[in-house]
């Protein structure tokens, strides 16, 4: 670890988390580079926050060494609209499914990966639903109908007052007598 | 007098074989450490599928495909004696014997196998081809311990063979030949370690996919009648036939009870594991029991 | 046109299924020649709703992103927001929470067992093992009111002080379990006809098991010694003792030894936590600002050793009170499709529920 | 009139003398027949699957009631939708249902299929189960209880033994029209195959 | 000097070879079907053996003249050459037996006078001329591909009758063998029961039509073989039944599949399928036919089948009759098979338009259906005849009773009481299934089936029919039948004799008079012998 340390500035998280910024064009090659120079071979997670106030993706992808004791976070930034990053799949192969997942819920592309189809959501629409600017409330208002509130019981806020005012008004009648 | 005869026979053989259903799920229910339903929880089941409103068919083929297996059981069981030296309840077995029973055995799955094939699911007919695979083996053993029966017994016809039993039965005369019989016995009731026609896990149900409603119920009750049979069958070859309805019940009740309980504890093997197995030991079980005839 | 191989669903109305997903198999004859794994039927949008969400709403929802075994959830994400927010947990609530995990990993390997000896046709061990599981269910319930979904471990400790007797009930439970895991193994992994059904089936090849990501017993069936509790420790598993069983057949036998081992190493931590568990200390620390809690803008990664493997969560604070992004990584994402694809090519139909339920793929934590 | 729980089951009461005054001997021997053998489809839709396998098993062994499961639509009586329902299962469970024989029920778990429960306000689950099929017997909870789900059975036998005109196969054999309209809306255009000649001949 | 007689036996085979050839008997190639028909006649009532063998040898040519109209080059050579080796041994045969019988008499052949070692080669030689006929294991190579590439109705002809050749063959000369000499006949009864193995698993894996019926054609030869070499009398009736039956199901299911090519013009299982509701009477016929092939107790197959079976318990040859019930039981998947992959399964969505079957082709499939289920309902209607062959044969007469009560050593049975309680169990089960209160209700179309929850998309194939029994290659030993080849052997053989006529050639290459003094070294070694 000391030895990546040099080569490229990593800042320490935690005991066993570290965390590496690049630039979009340096992505591939760092990763080439950790995959097979360093002991960081496999790729757990691929992870995109999205920060709309700075118009921008966060892509993270999370390497762990062969001992599985020691995670390293290769983050970059990336553009919000139609924006296409190279597909990591030459080096690791189970990258497929968790770039399959992200283009489909933050329309991120990676070219280079051709089974891009749909991973779960069928049919859909929509804006990819994992952006920000994609209303989840209102989306649900316009698709599916509550169901309208038993027409026996009152409005339950309107009860608690009544309930209330009673007491009250119990109280001052107690308190008179 | 015969139409009498076939008539009790069919009504035991169906009440037995519902009884038998219910105290099987009882018997593994047992085992499983619960109560299990009542004992004639199979005879509720057959008799609601009976009234259900629908029952979807696939066309006339579909439709005569389980009604040529119901038949092929009611023809085994009318074909096999229930009393072995009297005159009550033989059914129309002096016209037959045990070569003609044994292949009427696979005359009513075959007539299943194109009701199924006509309905064009894929799990039906994978279903159907386990069968007919497993029953390239399941027959081996089978066949050895009855030709070593026949052999001894100097005739195909049950009275012979219940003669030949008369001082000693079979099983204890020929224990090999027996082990070998009662294995592919548990094959051929659909026990654990080769019931693997239908098994859910593996093939959505198997032949019974596409079966609703009252096709559904004749398969449950065929089946019910099937086994008696089959019970019937492993009883008049091997434990002497039966003297009068009390001895049958006894008998089958006890193989019944060894068959349930092997069965709850095997896993289940794939077909291809099933036919080896039964090339193997319980042929060669066969054979050494034919040598030592 | 040639009609050489048929196309089936194992699909997601199927007994030999675990959970809500369907595998679309290509078959000639019975041999599968290709697969192809569909997920989505249990989608709810999870990480959508947290975005919406404080850690104390979230905290509800996030148990329920994986049922078979909530708890590594709840762990996960009391784990991440003390990273984050810099809480410190007592002694108290740390011996606690790894006695739940412990229990919840017990529970999680009988559910298992029932669904793999489901696959091999095999119902008693099912019916066993889904009544012992229920035992530790009542256990859960005396401890913290829900039998599956627990809401129990809080960022900042537990939520509820250990009930009067719970650990000796806890005590006479292990005995018993003790007692029924050699039943389980006359019946269950010493049977001759599971073993022929389960040996050289599914092989798993070491050389690229680490490389292609793989976790949990999958590793472990073929001999590699990877465990979050020992390589990357959390809570206080560095204390405690216990070792990682592992097998060099690396298939689905050499996976069920493997979880077999692990029980018993499971009940030996947990008479451990029993032995240690200290008595005075607080065991939940408020959190400042209880509904306007905030999270710094950091972002971090956590695991926890879930009962079939390594389950990862990625969470993102950005200074409100609501959290900027929550990613999960559960175990099933790559056994469920890049392994699950290439196991089943050449397979016969008949292994497919066996590899799967081996492979415990929980389809809810693939697409949450 | 008085509401709440107590006036329902007056209500059942009162409508079972009535009709059972009705019904001849044969129909009551055949809701008898239906209520104490169901078949219910192994189909884990939800998350409430998780407490199907205790209820099935030894310890709380829901056999005992004539419950068992099937593995095909054709031979199920009961379909079981635990828990939330997102609209790509739903599309299996409305193709389930429909391939189901008559006389079929539906139970609907956990608070989900009720009103959405605690995802409320995710984009892929739906909000009511009523709208798209026709749902029997609903048992209450945050993934139900065995216990619970053992209760929602009996209620449903007793229903079933009422053999009353209002069961949920009726309903969604009179007003297709309706159920059809709700699942169009939702899924667009690619909705199974529809049975509306299905019903054609039926009533 | 050609010398004719009717015999019983004559007149069975050539009353059957009428049946078959008459009713296939078509425009174009008529004259050929004559041809072949006048030679068949020559054989079955020849009373001398040079008659015989000149029938035997215009059989050959007859067909290989009808063959080639359809048949490859490399097919066509192998059927004469496999032909005319069988013809050649006859030749040696009848050779050896005119120098010691003194005449050519078929009536005076008496075989106990030979010695040993004449009546061993004797026997050998006819059995090759046999096998290669009926195309026993090693012998069957050009049988499948011959089958396979015939017109459709020829492959008929060849399948019901020319095969039967060899057994006439077999019964006029092998058949009063002297007991103690029967070592070759029990390897003989061994070899048609692993025929019958080995054809059956070979059957199963087969995807084109023609090819199944072919292998599963020497399976049934096999077990007629295996009933011949016992030399007993209920024996020979029942390898006499099992020929009359196979001919009937050959025909009926060779004309069906001839139908089935014409109106879809495929002929493999993984491009057809889904018939069942197009052509319904052909369904009908086939399931007769397979009914009959697999040996089901309901119509005639059975009957031959269980007197083998009867027969090799009174011989009491256990683990013979072992082999022959395990091959009979494999013989079901391939009659499944049949039968599912032209009619049954997915239903196709490409609905392409069926020409309209000529009305000739039901015509022997009727017939011969009505024919298995008149045995079905009277099995031992042929028993005197063929009790009288056996007498004729020098055999004891079988016992009969009535014609629907078949008796064999081993018990009996009554075919009428078996088909007509099936008729009455299916029609009163028919009547409870209607009354019962469920209502049916038709599926809607191809994709309304239960898959799981999804639905079959339109291009999706569910036909299983390819793939039925491709499983069984994974055990061991049906592995190794799959892989045994006997081709290789054949072309094996085929390089040896290339090797030695180059070895030959070079002899001649030598000079004059290296020739003259080899000639001069061979005349010398030939007086020596002659002394």
């Amino acid at each position: 670890m000391q030895n990546l340390m040099q080569h490229f500035e990593i800042i320490q998280k935690t005991p066993t988390l570290y965390a590496l910024h690049v630039s979009i064009e340096t992505l591939f090659n760092t990763l080439h580079h950790l995959r097979y120079q360093s002991d960081f071979i496999t790729l757990s997670q691929l992870t995109c926050t999205d920060w709309i106030e700075e118009e921008r993706f966060e892509l993270g992808y999370m390497l762990t060494n062969l001992e599985r004791n020691c995670n390293l976070m290769v983050k970059c930034f990336i553009g919000r609209d139609d924006v296409t990053v190279a597909s990591v799949v030459t080096l690791f192969p189970q990258a497929e499914v968790m770039e399959r997942e992200l283009h489909e819920m933050f329309g991120v592309g990676f070219e280079g990966n051709d089974t891009l189809y749909d991973f779960a959501l069928e049919d859909w629409q929509d804006l990819p639903p994992m952006r920000r600017e994609f209303d989840t409330l209102a989306y649900v208002q316009s698709h599916y109908d509550f169901r309208d509130g038993r027409d026996d019981n009152l409005d339950v806020k309107e009860q608690i007052k009544i309930r209330k005012a009673a007491a009250k008004s119990a109280k001052e009648a107690q308190g008179g007598a | 007098m015969v139409l009498i005869d076939c008539f009790l026979m069919l009504l035991l053989a169906y009440g037995f074989g519902f009884l038998y259903y219910g105290l099987y799920r009882n018997l593994s229910a047992r085992v499983h450490g619960r109560f299990g339903p009542s004992l004639a929880q199979s005879f509720f089941d057959s008799v609601k599928l009976f009234v259900k409103e629908q029952s979807t068919t696939f066309g006339w083929m579909f439709y005569a495909g389980p009604i040529i297996m119901a038949t092929g059981a009611v023809l085994n069981v009318l074909f096999i004696p229930f009393i072995n030296h009297g005159d009550s309840l033989q059914g129309l077995s002096s016209s037959a014997n045990l070569i003609v029973v044994l292949y009427l055995m696979v005359l009513g799955p075959l007539g299943n196998a194109l009701g199924v094939g006509s309905n064009g699911n894929p799990f039906g007919v994978m279903g159907i081809t386990r069968g007919l695979t497993r029953l390239i083996a399941l027959e081996l053993p089978f066949y050895l311990a009855v030709i070593g029966v026949m052999i001894d017994a100097g005739s195909a016809d049950f009275s012979a063979i219940f003669e030949a039993q008369s001082q000693e039965m079979n099983l204890l005369k020929h224990p090999l030949l027996f082990m070998a019989a009662f294995i592919s016995f548990l094959g051929f009731m659909g026990k654990s370690p080769f019931d693997v026609v239908g098994a859910p896990q593996e093939v959505y149900s198997g032949p019974a996919t596409e079966f609703s409603g009252k096709f559904f119920a004749l398969l449950l009750s065929q089946s019910a009648m099937f086994s008696f049979a089959k019970l019937l069958l492993m009883v008049n070859l091997f434990l002497g036939g039966a003297d009068d309805l009390g001895d049958l019940v006894l008998k089958t009740f006890v193989l019944f009870v060894a068959a349930t309980f092997i069965g709850s504890v095997y896993a289940r093997f794939s077909t291809i594991q099933s036919v080896e197995f039964l090339m193997r030991i319980p042929t060669l079980l066969g054979i050494v029991g034919l040598a030592l005839l | 046109m040639e009609r050489k191989t048929i196309t089936i669903f194992h699909g997601p109305q199927h007994p030999g299924i675990t959970g809500n997903m369907s595998v679309e198999l290509e078959l000639t004859g019975e041999t599968i020649t290709k697969a192809r794994t569909h997920v989505g039927y249990l989608h709810r949008g999870f990480e959508k709703l947290i975005e919406r969400r404080t850690v104390i709403q979230a905290f509800t929802i996030v148990c329920r992103i994986c049922v078979p075994e909530p708890d590594p959830n709840e762990a996960n994400f009391a784990l991440a927001v003390e990273q984050l927010a810099g809480i410190e947990v007592s002694e108290k609530a740390t011996y606690i929470r790894v006695m739940v995990l412990e229990m919840a990993r017990l529970a999680a390997q009988l559910l298992w067992m029932a669904g793999q000896s489901g696959s091999v046709g095999l119902g008693t061990v099912g019916q066993w093992s889904i009544y012992d599981r229920d035992l530790i269910l009542d256990l859960f319930e005396a401890l913290t009111g829900g039998r599956v979904y627990h809401m129990y471990i809080y960022p900042g400790g537990v939520r509820r002080e250990l009930p009067e007797g719970f650990l000796e009930r806890l005590g006479a439970l292990l005995d018993y379990l003790q007692k029924r895991l050699v039943e389980y193994d006359r019946l269950f992994f010493d049977n001759a006809s599971f073993q022929k059904r389960a040996i050289g089936v599914g092989v798993v090849k070491s050389e690229e098991a680490l490389h292609l990501g793989y976790v949990g017993q999958v590793l472990r069936g073929c001999g590699l010694k990877r465990d979050v509790r020992r390589d990357n420790p959390y809570f206080n598993y560095a204390a405690l003792e216990f070792d990682i069983p592992t097998q060099s057949g690396g298939d689905v036998f050499a996976r069920a030894l493997v979880r077999r081992a692990e029980m018993r190493e499971s009940i030996k931590i947990l008479r451990q936590v029993i032995a240690q568990m200290p008595t005075e200390g607080a065991i939940m620390q408020k959190l400042p600002k209880h509904r306007k809690f905030t999270l710094p803008k950091e972002d971090t990664y956590v695991a926890v050793e879930s009962a079939r493997g390594e389950f990862g969560y990625y969470m993102a604070g950005d200074g409100s009170e609501m959290i900027r992004r929550m990613q999960v990584k559960g175990p099933s994402l790559i056994h469920g499709f890049t392994l699950l694809e290439s196991l089943l090519v050449g397979e016969e139909l008949s292994n497919v529920a066996l590899i799967m339920n081996s492979l415990g793929i929980c389809p809810p934590e693939i697409e949450r | 009139m008085e509401e709440g729980f107590n006036a329902y089951r007056q209500s059942l009461e009162s409508e079972e003398q009535s009709i059972k005054s009705t019904q001849s001997v044969v129909e009551q021997a055949i809701a008898w027949f239906r209520a104490h053998s169901m078949f219910v489809l192994a189909y884990g839709t939800g998350c409430g699957a998780i407490e199907m396998p205790p209820t099935f098993t030894s310890r709380y062994d829901i056999e005992r009631l004539g419950v068992v499961g099937v593995a095909t639509p054709r031979q199920a009586d009961i379909l079981i939708v635990s828990g939330y329902c997102s609209p790509k299962t739903l599309k299996r469970v409305i193709r389930s249902y429909e391939q189901m024989s008559d006389p079929k029920y539906i139970i609907g778990l956990g608070s989900c299929t009720i009103n959405g429960g605690m995802y409320w306000d995710s984009y892929n689950t739906i909000k009511k189960l009523d709208d798209f099929l026709p749902v029997d017997m609903y048992v209450n909870g945050c993934m139900p209880r065995p216990e619970a789900l053992i209760e929602g059975f009996v209620k449903l036998q007793e229903k079933i033994r009422l053999n009353s005109s209002e069961a949920g196969y009726i309903k969604y054999r009179d007003n297709y029209a309706h159920y059809r309209a709700n699942q169009e809306r939702l899924f667009g255009a690619q909705v199974a195959p529809s049975y509306e000649e299905n019903f054609a001949g039926m009533n | 000097m050609l010398h004719f007689e009717a015999t019983l036996l004559g007149h069975l085979f050539f009353g059957l070879s009428l049946l078959v050839i008459v009713a296939l008997l078509r425009k174009n190639d008529g004259l050929w079907h004559l041809l072949l028909l006048g030679s068949l006649g020559i054989i079955f009532y020849a009373s001398s053996l040079v008659t015989l063998f000149i029938g035997w040898e215009m059989m050959g040519w007859s067909g290989y003249f009808i063959l080639s109209k359809t048949a490859r080059v490399s097919t066509l050579q192998r059927y004469i050459l496999f032909n005319l080796g069988g013809a050649f041994a006859l030749l040696g045969a009848i050779a050896l037996l005119f120098s010691f019988m003194g005449s050519m008499m078929l009536c005076d052949i008496d075989l106990t006078l030979l010695p040993v070692w004449a009546l061993h080669s004797v026997s050998a030689l006819v059995l090759i001329a046999v096998f290669v006929k009926s195309g026993i294991i090693g012998a069957h190579d050009w049988v499948v591909d011959s089958y396979q590439e015939a017109s459709p109705l020829f492959s008929a002809v060849l399948s019901a009758i020319l095969s039967k050749a060899g057994i006439y063959l077999f019964i006029v000369l092998l058949l009063k063998q002297p007991h103690d000499e029967r070592v070759l006949f029990e390897l003989m009864a061994w070899l048609g029961a692993i025929t019958s193995v080995v054809a059956t698993f070979k059957a199963i894996s087969q995807d084109e039509i023609k090819r199944l019926l072919a292998y599963s054609s020497i399976a049934q030869l096999g077990y007629i073989i295996t009933a011949l070499s016992l030399m007993q009398a209920y024996a020979l009736e029942a390898a006499l039944y099992h020929t009359v039956i196979h001919t009937l199901v050959k025909l009926l299911l060779f004309v069906n599949v001839a139908a089935i090519m014409a109106i879809t013009g495929k002929e493999r299982f993984s491009e057809l399928g889904g018939l069942l509701y197009r052509v319904p009477l052909l369904f009908v016929l086939l399931v007769i036919g397979i009914i009959a092939l697999a040996g089901m107790p309901l119509l005639g197959g059975f009957n031959g089948k269980f007197l083998l079976y009867t027969a090799l318990l009174e011989e009491k040859r256990a683990l013979l009759l072992a082999t022959v019930m395990f091959s009979s039981a494999s013989a079901f998947l391939y009659c499944y098979k049949l039968v599912y992959g032209i009619y049954l399964g997915q239903r196709p969505h490409d609905e392409s338009p069926l020409h309209v079957s000529p009305k000739s082709y039901y015509i022997p499939q009727l017939l011969s259906a009505a024919l298995l289920i008149l045995l079905g309902f009277l099995p031992a209607l042929p028993t005197p005849l063929f009790s009288a062959i056996g007498v004729e044969a020098g055999f004891s007469a079988l016992e009969f009773t009535k014609p629907s009560i078949l008796n064999s050593p081993f018990g009996s049975f009554n075919g009428a009481v078996l088909m007509s309680a099936f008729g009455v169990v299916f029609v009163l089960i028919l009547g409870l299934l209607q009354r019962v209160h469920s209502k049916a209700k038709a599926a809607q179309n191809a994709q309304d089936i239960s898959y799981c929850g999804e639905v079959p998309k339109a291009g999706v194939n569910l036909h299983f029919g390819y793939g039925m029994g491709h499983e069984l290659g994974r055990i061991g030993f049906i592995a190794f039948i799959l892989r045994r080849q006997s081709r290789r052997f054949w072309d094996y053989l085929n390089l040896i004799v290339g090797d030695l006529s180059i070895l030959l050639r070079s002899l001649y290459a030598l000079g004059t008079q290296h020739i003259l003094l080899l000639s001069l070294l061979g005349f010398t070694l030939l007086l020596l012998g002659g002394l």
